[in-house]
């Protein structure tokens, strides 16, 4: 590794922290803890320089959205706002304990309620519950409000269908929300097969776990056939909220017919994804489900907001508290800022950047569906992989010339998949930059085939066996 | 203002080699019906400035601890942060990146979270522990079902000196595993070891105890310990403080399978509930570990045969496994992660003993003080390490909102919880003179 | 707390490499009657935790403008500063670097700095700039002296509508170099062409005059430049304020030889005077550059013909040519220019000027305003800019205390520099909501 | 270069600024400012993600005391604290104007007199000036002192004494304070040589300038006789304080009779050097010299702190308010951190550190001076430049390593000098690794002179032409 572990910087009484003097005085520990008290405890000893040299250095073998382009499809890594970390470091909004009475938090709450109104506002239902802390977290949060839905009516239906294009979060949020996954297969186009749609559908379906544009990038154009097939048979219709960037201010989820989705706030929204969280999942539902939301609830009173515990109907809770509020201050703020008309043109810069690179790259890669796309396409290495050049060479090779890799081999139905999503915030001189590398790579297959399979070369690690890992775990030290 | 990089003339440009004339046409696919008409009804945008004035409004209108003294805690705890914390996550190469997808580009993500991995793992004395889980509650969760796999049974016995929240997500998340709940009762602020005892039957795959307990204090972790050594299929989940662990013996001592917990008191703010951190922990054997949730790192080789790091044991996970993977949890609480870590490294050996230490001294001095007081008791003194519960004569919202008037937070409300009394939290943060005056304010109360 | 980082074994580790038992040995040579025999009489040391209380407390005590709206200029301003300023400065590579003696590790700062000479140049329309002196008076002073030197001759005219400290350092800097000074009076808020004119002569080396003045009023600047074309060899020196130069016709058009001023308002904050930084442009003329202080950065390449960034033409300097430099100025105020570098990138072409001219009409907004009131009068409302006079029959420090009690600082007393009024400062910052109130007060006082 | 300039990022009508709406009437500017208005600003246009993209990118082309060890002597590189970064920050301390009443400003004007406290304890001076903006400004505001001096006593003293081994900034700040510089030679022992002292010293003579330890890292133990073969002719003597970090709690300049000094808070009291500033140099004078201190000096009232600016034989102003107010909060939050004993552990590692660098290093380098020095020292490379490699090489090979290099060249009297100076917030394993890196080397030298004399191999440029520079200046773009 390029820079050790921090415990490697350990010596035997070296310190970093300070604390005030303890002005109490100094009980017996050995007497009355007796046999709880711990014996040794290996932490690292090193100095206040260690650590901030260590985690600098540390920085410094990361890329973020700060160092480039960050094309992950599906993940959208936009700009992540600094006055929105100012924001949220403000001592009046942070340092608050969840227990403080409602009276003194005012503030705060009134900036979760209106969040909450802007998010009904964009997707067109009728209530949102901020707590789920990511994601997948509201996808689960989403799945069990339809399993409290059914057991209100007494149903116990057993299926969930979900297409397979879906984000393998679907599939496993459903089961563990204790169904069945119904996977069904897109049609040629890209899009939900209705007749295999019809067919997976019956008595026994709970719901239909779509997101719209799917992974594909294409717009599901049925989607209100889609809707119908589903509410014929009683079940309901969840929008997985990943892909909320290509619509936002052109079209609504629930205008679509979906009873509930999730949003991700990172994703929409642009807080920042911290190397893998934290993350927030609103989860937003028609008005039929309220009563299922978890519990408490923020609502507004004649005079003040307040959380609302009397919720008998609720799948009570999935966090400790209210969800990660740090990040919707985060969300608020950016929502603030753009505004409305500045979602909209947020949505069309980023299917417009989208659409460019597509335009650009279709002819040197395979474009496996030639539907139109919105915010992120979906191309296949399959013409590289025939000179011996698989996908995750290209990844690598891209490495090489400090850009980030798209998503690869996902989704599952495109061979060799290369999916980009590059986001509004990029500009043209940036996205010309990435087609013209991976122009460049695929000249190279052509060239040097041995030069991108070994790839990548410039990186402080190359290639970890990552087979090796998974066999003999090694995983502290 | 918004974040669009490219100006009028480039979007031009770039429509022209897309081959349409303007931006709508991109949008042609959406059916009408559902076409929005008119613009979304969220208020126009504003500038830096004035966000930065609407935000100080409403921190205006919130009164933070910045002003009080609290003693509140019940799963979140005001701790002191080392300033070093915020000033190495800010580090945009942390904070803006993605989940560690390419490795060669994300290795400081991975040897911090290996690191965490290892410090948690230390802490709680457990063989291994995953990269992060959503908060205590959720971590709590998942280590129930984890458990209920890993034992193929179904029932579950909970302790009702567990935090409340926490029995609720358990008891949500169980919901969707088919699992039967068994909450035991308490005549006292811990559980009678008997009556654990005689609960667990056959059926019986998961044990949950909290430690400390919802009401500070320490269960009787060794009799716990023996009655787990009995029934060997039995699944020991120990909900832990892992600040606390830095001066109380770790929960693997006492035979635990399966260590969760509230990672938010290592070096994470308090935030008004969140983003947190959950941590799990667990033994490090096969079964285990095929069936822990989350993301893990690895430590292994390149081509070079040079040492790193990439997220490991994928096949667990929901984008390879789908749904027969152990967990839906794709984010996790990553940066959160590395702010445990970089505390756990500052605080270190020595420091963290001395938080959980000077909690404690401080956490005595005030009980001692309170339960002398006329209208007073200290319920769990016996026990308590550095949250202890009052009883009162006197109305405790009344107590809450004289002592408010005093910029005094004085606890939590058990009532809230279905209990009676006021649960008293002290940190290292807490000075002596703040106590005195808090006892002042009590006893003429 | 302290800062060393070796702990007692490896301190006896490195005494016995050095071949000493005892630390106090290395300190034998100091004589006995100068070696301390007692401890420092300085505070003991504290934690972080009380570190910070101390400073609250201390903040407590002030009352910044976060509370208040001000109507203070003079010299120091309060405009907008991106949050992302402070993002990108904290960043450890930028802030705790050294002056880039080594340049291949220092590319960052150096790049930037040349960026900054670039920028600066190009606001005072001058061919080249240095990298910052140490404030605005400082930088006048230095240009005073540098005129001097180009001149070669010792009387240099100031005019009266400079700011009284501008003129204080730059008379204190003068007593070195054996510099006369002339200062013109005014009967206005401006100067009279006229008089300077007639103030001129073979012995005049350097002219001083500021653009807008101390009192906010633009000097008639063509009719300077027309003087200064008639003295060829009278260095002529104008100390601007970068921030209005956004809207201002650049110096060098007036005919500037030399450009100065203070560069806080390019994205500094305020911080009760400094750390601020001083900027400097001149003429691209070989004779100038050679007379030019401070450090300077120049574009070159390397062994493999790549293009990068050197500390240059530092045989001016004083740690090569010692007694014989332009200045003895070696640490400036490099991370406040990268502060006003990322301003000016910030705010761009557009930004900038939009900057000046809402401050523009604001401030004749307000301007006007007050001119109706009854007991006031705004006496250089002909040819102020941001930064307005006003007189009054009322007493000036009661309308200030009055204000005051309304969280109002109507501005800044001319007491102090000698003349009666209220210098009264309009940034972009200023609403009309707060101007409104402003006026409101005044009314009713 | 390995990042483009911002300019290269522009593109017309491109924006990464925010401010509100105009709210008042928009007013005729062609009309009102005529000629004064401007036709053209050619400032970058770019958006807020290149903005923040392209400095992020210039950081990482730097190398700060957070990057690893800073060794250049006399400049003194120790870590700077995280929490006095955050402290400065703090909007009830960092939002101040210099013109507010002082009322309003109570509670930083205590921490500056505190500070002031501070100063005169640690030197044993009687009276503190903070004006002074960089250690040059104090040394210049100190000589404007001796001048006032003397003019107040109607003296017209010219000449003032610098040893050959002092800093640039000396001779140039006596210069520029109008004096004629004087050079004494040192010893062969490295110290001020008092016979060339004497014969130096006359009724001319205003000043002495010295600092103690000397540049050499070498206390000059006749530092009584010197100051009294000063006094005698009734000069002065000139403390330069860029050392004190070597004497804290073990002498004071007082007690060594200089009669005025100054400050480098960010050598002496961590304050971040910011890649060449901010600085503060704060000048400390005996009684008899206080009258002629800048103005405003601060004070304190019966009730209150305040500025004075009745100091009629004042030099008057250096500085247009008070000099760097932010770099005095982080030397004072340092000094009430560290503490007295504190300060005093810290002088004893920072000479510990130097003098084990020392013990490890001479046998290897030539070590000009065998004299005990304290808190730095100075090897040359002579031996090495037999070999054809010179100290500049050395330095530049050192930065392969990812080590910065020590002072070079300096201080003048020692040939092929390499001056270095670790301070205390080294510790021995960043130490070690120094030692060996430069031990390494030196065998590089011995072995392949070549790969030495052509470094640095692995930085983003190498060796640039600094004759080029200087001979066809590119000053801006």
């Amino acid at each position: 590794m390029e820079e050790k572990l921090i415990k490697d910087y350990s010596s035997p009484g070296r310190t970093a922290y300070s604390l005030p003097e303890l002005d109490v005085e100094k009980r017996d520990l050995n007497s009355e803890l007796g046999g709880y008290l711990r014996e040794d405890l290996d932490l690292p000893e090193v100095s206040e320089v260690d650590v901030v040299r260590h985690y600098t250095a540390l920085s410094e073998l990361n890329y973020g959205v700060d160092s480039g382009i960050y094309p992950l499809g599906s993940c959208t890594m936009k700009y992540n706002p600094k006055r929105n970390e100012k924001l949220a470091r403000i001592p009046g909004l942070s340092y608050l304990h969840p227990y403080q009475d409602e009276d003194q938090v005012q503030g705060s709450l009134e900036i979760l309620y209106d969040l909450k109104l802007d998010l009904a506002e964009i997707s067109e239902m009728d209530e949102i519950t901020l707590q789920p802390a990511s994601g997948a977290h509201g996808e689960f949060t989403s799945l069990m409000i339809v399993r409290r839905y059914f057991e209100a009516r007494d149903e116990n239906r057993k299926n969930v269908i979900v297409p397979d294009s879906a984000h393998g979060t679907n599939p496993a949020t459903a089961k563990m929300a204790g169904y069945n996954v119904i996977e069904i297969a897109s049609n040629q186009r890209g899009m939900v097969d209705l007749a295999a749609l019809k067919e997976a559908v019956d008595e026994n379906t709970a719901a239909l776990m779509l997101t719209n544009p799917n992974t594909l990038g294409i717009f599901e154009e049925d989607i209100l056939k889609i809707t119908e097939i589903v509410h014929e048979v009683g079940a309901l219709v969840y929008y997985d909220g990943a892909n909320m960037n290509a619509i936002m201010g052109y079209a609504k989820p629930g205008d679509m017919d979906f009873d509930l989705m999730h949003f991700n706030l990172h994703k929409t929204f642009s807080t920042p994804h911290g190397g893998g969280g934290p993350g927030s999942g609103p989860v937003g539902v028609k008005d039929f489900l309220a009563p299922y939301l978890p519990k408490p609830l923020l609502k507004k009173g004649k005079d003040k907001y307040y959380w609302d515990y009397e919720r008998e109907n609720s799948i009570t809770k999935v966090h400790s508290f209210y969800g990660n509020y740090g990040v919707m201050l985060r969300a608020w703020a950016y929502i603030k800022t753009v505004g409305g008309s500045g979602l909209k043109k947020t949505t069309e810069n980023a299917v417009l950047n989208a659409n460019y690179l597509k335009a650009r790259l279709r002819e040197e890669f395979e474009l496996p569906y030639a539907e139109e796309s919105l915010h992120e396409f979906v191309l296949s290495g399959s013409r590289q992989k025939e000179k011996g050049v698989s996908t995750l060479h290209i990844a690598k090779r891209l490495l090489d010339y400090d850009q980030y890799a798209p998503t690869i081999y996902f989704p599952l139905v495109v061979k060799e998949a290369i999916m980009i999503e590059p986001t509004e915030t990029e500009n043209i001189a940036t996205l010309n930059r990435f087609v013209e590398t991976l122009l460049k790579i695929s000249r190279e297959i052509k060239e040097d085939p041995e030069l991108v399979k070994n790839a990548p070369h410039n990186t402080s690690v190359r290639r970890l066996d990552e087979t090796q890992a998974a066999r003999n775990p090694d995983l502290r030290w | 203002m918004d974040y669009i990089s490219n100006t009028a003339a480039e979007q031009d440009e770039m429509l022209k080699e897309i081959g349409v004339k303007a931006v709508e046409e991109l949008f042609a696919m959406i059916p009408e019906e559902i076409s929005l008409d008119c613009e979304l009804d969220v208020e126009a945008g504003i500038s830096e400035m004035e966000l930065m004035d609407l935000a100080k409004e409403a921190a205006a209108k919130n009164k933070s601890l910045e002003e009080m003294t609290s003693f509140l805690g019940a799963g979140a705890y005001d701790h002191y942060v080392p300033s070093i914390i915020d000033h190495l996550i800010s580090r945009s190469e942390f904070y803006t990146a993605y989940t560690p997808y390419q490795a060669e580009l994300s290795q400081g993500t991975l040897e911090a979270m290996y690191e965490y991995q290892s410090m948690i793992a230390e802490l709680t004395g457990m063989g291994i522990a995953n990269a992060s889980m959503l908060d205590g509650g959720s971590a709590a969760a998942e280590a129930v079902t984890m458990a209920s796999r890993i034992s193929r049974k179904k029932k579950v016995i909970l302790t009702e000196t567990i935090h409340p929240a926490y029995k609720e997500v358990i008891k949500c998340y169980g919901k969707g595993h088919q699992l039967e709940f068994l909450e035991l009762k308490s005549n006292s602020e811990i559980m009678d070891p008997a009556v654990i005892k005689e609960n667990i039957d056959q059926e019986t795959g998961v044990l949950v105890v909290q430690y400390p307990n919802f009401f500070g204090s320490l269960e009787k972790m060794e009799e716990i310990a023996k009655i787990k050594k009995e029934h060997k299929k039995l699944i020991f989940v120990v909900i832990a403080n892992p600040v606390l662990l830095g001066l109380l013996k770790a929960p693997a001592e006492f035979g635990a399978d399966i260590v969760v917990g509230e990672g938010q008191g290592l070096g994470n703010g308090l935030n008004y509930g969140g983003p947190y951190l959950g941590f799990m922990a667990c033994k490090d054997e096969r079964i285990m570990l095929r069936q822990l949730p989350g993301r893990i790192v690895g430590k292994t080789t390149d081509v070079d045969g040079k040492e790193g790091f990439v997220l490991t044991m994928q096949t667990r996970e929901q984008h390879i496994r789908r749904e027969k993977a152990t967990s839906n949890i794709c984010t996790n609480e990553a940066l959160n992660a590395l702010m445990a870590t970089i505390y756990l490294a500052t605080m270190g050996k020595k420091g963290l003993a001395e938080v959980a230490e000077q909690s404690y001294h401080k956490a005595h001095y005030l009980a001692e003080k309170i339960d002398q007081l006329a209208d007073f008791e200290v319920s769990n003194k016996e026990n308590f390490f550095h949250e202890f519960l009052v009883k009162s004569s006197k109305d405790i919202k009344e107590i809450k909102a004289k002592l408010l008037e005093e910029d005094i937070i004085a606890g939590y409300d058990l009532d809230k919880a279905g209990k009676k009394g006021l649960l008293v939290c002290v940190t290292e943060k807490i000075s002596k003179a703040d106590m005195d005056n808090f006892v002042e304010k009590l006893e003429v109360l």
